[in-house]
This record gives structure tokens, C-alpha cells and sequence, in this order.
């Protein structure tokens, strides 16, 4: 099994990273990879678990919430939560931690493969 | 071996380089799908990147692949990302 | 009028800019609506890309007000996109074109 | 003097639209013109008084406030705001208003020149 | 008069309709302060774009405006946005 | 190895991705960096580029680890930048070069 770091660096809605990371990373938990993300830049808008959107079923963190319940380790850039007004991530979903780059070198010195999206 | 995952505002140069290694493995992914995969050999394409924007028939001979593949490929080959 | 400049699927201005359309053409007194598809905005126009996202969006402006959808030969042509590819809601019209539909209109957006 | 509208798509630190927009909005405010602002998609980030950012003197959302200190109308899109777990801009400054399409479409309506970003 | 407010990514169109319209005025803005203007007669950068990226020599004969002149071209002419 | 392909300065990944350089350099065991400018990136080894934002981590960066900055020719090239246009920090590679510092690296960061 392996271990696979994610950076992802955009946030949910504007992009489609956010879509393509979180199911990636879903692929990966089912296959008994291990899963480590890095929340950077607008990237650490997808903790949140305040979004409501009526027009989807799902809104982009209920995938983010998923990965956590599922094992995977997901970190936010403190600097970046905070520098966009999100208050340490005090509405971030139980589990989504707020971190810094010291973490996500970490994920990465851990990691067999890196992905940036 | 290399696995280029490749996105279209990289794509010039994420083509160019992976056309350098003769070993390349290239992944078009989200808008990546849209580009011409000519002369590169071994080419994938998300499979649910590629049917919503409908260019299955303009992807000449590029494996159609879903997630699950895809971190099959990530976790076998060196990741090269260009997305 | 409305030029759709960005990839689809890439970003969701495809989608959020018709969402603008219909708002914007509900709360204008104005009854005739140009969309123009060019620069990467052209791969929308193909056949086979996925409308259900702005289905509802198209339903409702074409109820409210007489809708052009028109995309850009040009821009095609620089992305290999043939006419016969061109799904039918679309007409196809040259960069001129697309410069004259700017000269007669008072406010361009760019989504 | 002119009325103008500026659409601003984009949200803070990540590109520098935020930046462009709320110079030209203070120019303009500063010749007598008037001014409206709709914050559309992740433009409604730009509307937050949280933000914290020691790097820098001042954060982008202490230029919108002076937007509206001096006279600006800024909305913010309902829908965007909540979709982006906002919770209907109770971060906000005071003075930037949440709102919907409709009001954009007054703006543009009563606007002589519209610009977006 | 048509003002094009040009930024770079929709730079090639945006500067391929400006040059069908011959009064038009093109502003390059943000990164759009890297294009090369040429070919347009009445073109202008926006000063701190131009600063930031150290570009101002190769603008050719395009006047360097602040934030205050742009605002009186959008007051004095119609906006085309391309930005 | 750390490639910067996005245009200066239009996102604030030109230094948010210096910043992260810094942070990886400090948390990982490993002393030696490699930082390519290239695409739309190349635009930021103009000598008249503003450096100013970003100083600081370029210089906790070489207190830390042995770094090379590169630029590469052809993306140069492609936007009308000369070699005696590029600051002194920088030292111009081709693609060819590119593609084998890819090749020699484990990890590649796109910024």
C-alpha cells in the first residue's frame, strides 16, 4: 500500500480541483492507500461545513468531511485560514485540522507520491 | 517511468517535456482533455473529464480511464505534475 | 451582451454566467439577449458537452427574452473544433461578426 | 458624473482582481462618481472583516470597507455567500450588503459604464 | 469610442477584435501589460501593472496611465471587457 | 524541485510558492533546491520584475540550502524575453535541461 500526499491550492466552486482531488482521494482510502492533504491558498476554503447550496445534493466539503471519516488526514494552512478570514477554522468540520507548512513537509517527507492540483 | 498529469493551462510545456522522455506516460485531466494527444504514445484520459465536455471521439487513441485507474497509475510511476 | 471566454469544464463560470443572464435579463427591461462562445468558452458549443448543469438556466432565458447563442469560428478553428461538431442551439458566426455584435451593443460582460 | 458598475468575480490574495477593482472603485470615488460593486462567485470573499494577515498593512478587505466608507454600494451574492459557507455575510463589514442577482441588474441599470473583473 | 480593457488571459481575442474596430483605445491591465501592443494605435498600460512586472520598455509607443486617467477613459468611452 | 509556471503577478503564486519552498526546505532533510521559472512564470526573471514580496524567502531559502534558480530559453522565447533581459539570480536552462532535471528529481511542485 502506498501513501499519497495531495497539495491542492484552489477552493471549492470556482474550480473543478476540488471535484477531482476529493475523488481521487476517495479512490485511494478504497484501495487501502493512505491519504494526506495540504489545504494552501484558496485550497483551505474546502473545510468549511457551513456550505449550503441548494442546486447540488452535495456540497464540496460533505466530500472533504468524507475523506476524513474515511482516513484520510487533511491539514490547512493556518496562515491561509486566517489570512482569509476564517477564523482558525472555527467552522471547519470536526477532523480538518489547521496546520502549517511544517505539516505538509511532513505529508510529503512521508509520502510516496505527491499530487498538486 | 513518469506519469505527466497534465492540465491545459500547462499544457505546452507539460506536452513538450513529457515528449522528451521516451518512457512518458501522459494523464490529460479536467480541461487537459481538450488538447491534441498526437505523437505521444502512451495517453490517458479521465474518463469522467472526457464525458462532460464530450471528446471522446477527438481523443485518437488515448485510454479512457476512471479514478480508480488513475491512482492505480499514480501509485506504480514517478508523478510529474503539470495540472 | 454576454461573452463566454473560459473552458467549461474547468471553472464554473459556464454555468454561473448563465445564472447572471437569467437574473439579468429578469430584472432589465430589455428583451433580447446575445451569448457569444469564443476563446476556450468555445468548447461549449460541442454536441456532446454536458448541459444538464445549465439546462434550467437556458429553459428560462429563452422563456423571458429572444436568446442568440453564437460561437466563434476562429475560436473553433484554433481548437480543431469542426461546424459539423456544433451542437444545434448555436450559430456560427467570424470574429468580424463577433465584432460588429460588440459595436451594437451598449454593455459587454466576459464570463 | 457617471455611475459605475464593477463585477468583480474573483476573491482575495489569490489573484489580484480584488486589487485592481478596489483601486479604480476608490479613484472613481475620489473624482465624484458614483460607485456599485457586485461581488459575485468568490468576489463575495472580499466583503469579510476577519481577515488577518500580518504580512501585510493592510488586508483586502479593509479596501472594501473604505469603498463604502466613502460612499461605494457594495452587494454581495446570497446564493455565492452561502454556497461558500459565509452564513449570509455575518463576517461582513458593515455596509456590504447581501443581495442577489436582481440588485446587480438594478446597478447595471441605473449604471453608465460597466466594467468587470 | 470603444475602451478594451485587455487582461491576458483572453488577450488574443480581445486584441484581434480591437484591431477590427480603427477607434479603438486597448488597455492592457494586470498581466495583459505583457502582451506586445503592437499594431495598435491607441494603446495603453496601467502604471502599477507595468511597474510590478518591470515591462515598461517594451511597450512601445503605449502611454503609461495610473488609476485616475483609466477612470476618466471608462467615464469618456464605451467598455468593452475582455479582462 | 519547485516549477513556477504561473504569470507574475497576476495570482500570488509567484510568491505564495516561494513561501512554501521555505516551509518544505525547513521541515524536510534535504539541503539543496531547485526552483524553474517557466511558461507564463518566465515573466518573473525580468530584472525589473518586483522582487520585493518575495526577498525575504529568497534569502531564508539560501541561508538554508544550496538553490538554483533557473528560467527556461524557450519559454522565454515564446514571450520575446532576452537573455540580457533576465535578472542575475537566474540562470537560463532549454528544455532539454528541463526535462532532465524533471527526470533527476523525485518530487515535482507545480506552482
Amino acid at each position: 500500500m502506498a501513501n499519497i500526499n495531495f497539495l491542492l491550492t484552489e477552493g471549492p466552486f470556482q474550480t473543478e480541483k476540488w471535484s477531482t482531488a476529493a475523488k481521487l482521494g476517495a479512490a485511494a482510502l478504497k484501495k487501502g492507500h493512505a491519504v494526506t492533504f495540504f489545504c494552501y491558498l484558496d485550497g483551505v476554503y474546502n473545510g468549511l461545513s457551513t456550505q449550503e447550496f441548494a442546486d447540488w445534493e452535495k456540497v464540496p466539503g460533505d466530500y472533504f468531511k468524507e475523506l476524513v471519516d474515511n482516513g484520510a488526514e487533511i491539514v490547512c494552512c493556518g496562515i491561509c485560514v486566517n489570512a482569509r478570514g476564517q477564523q482558525s477554522g472555527k467552522f471547519f468540520y470536526e477532523g480538518i485540522k489547521v496546520g502549517g507548512i511544517p505539516d505538509w513537509a511532513a505529508f510529503v517527507g512521508g509520502a510516496d507520491k505527491v499530487v498538486t492540483l | 517511468m513518469a506519469l505527466y498529469l497534465i492540465d491545459l493551462p500547462f499544457a505546452k510545456i507539460g506536452l513538450d517535456v513529457a515528449k522528451r522522455d521516451s518512457e512518458a506516460k501522459v494523464v490529460l485531466i479536467q480541461d487537459g482533455v481538450y488538447l491534441d494527444p498526437t505523437g505521444i504514445e502512451n495517453v490517458y484520459a479521465v474518463k469522467e473529464d472526457v464525458d462532460k465536455r464530450g471528446v471522446a471521439a477527438k481523443l485518437g487513441n488515448a485510454k479512457i480511464i476512471d479514478y480508480d485507474d488513475l491512482v492505480n497509475l499514480i501509485v506504480e510511476n514517478k508523478v510529474v505534475n503539470f495540472a | 451582451m454576454f461573452m463566454f471566454l473560459r473552458a467549461p469544464f474547468g471553472s464554473i463560470y459556464y454555468t454561473e454566467g448563465l445564472r447572471a443572464v437569467v437574473g439579468m435579463m429578469s430584472g432589465l427591461d430589455e428583451h433580447k439577449v446575445t451569448c457569444v462562445y469564443a476563446g476556450d468558452g468555445a468548447y461549449y458549443s460541442l454536441k456532446g458537452s454536458d448541459k444538464s448543469e445549465s439546462a434550467g438556466y437556458v429553459k428560462t432565458i429563452s422563456d423571458i427574452s429572444e436568446t442568440h447563442y453564437y460561437v466563434e469560428k476562429e475560436s473553433m478553428a484554433e481548437r480543431g473544433i469542426a461546424e459539423a461538431d456544433v451542437d444545434e442551439m448555436f450559430e456560427v458566426i467570424s470574429r468580424d461578426e463577433l465584432a460588429k455584435l460588440i459595436a451594437e451593443n451598449d454593455v459587454i460582460f466576459d464570463f
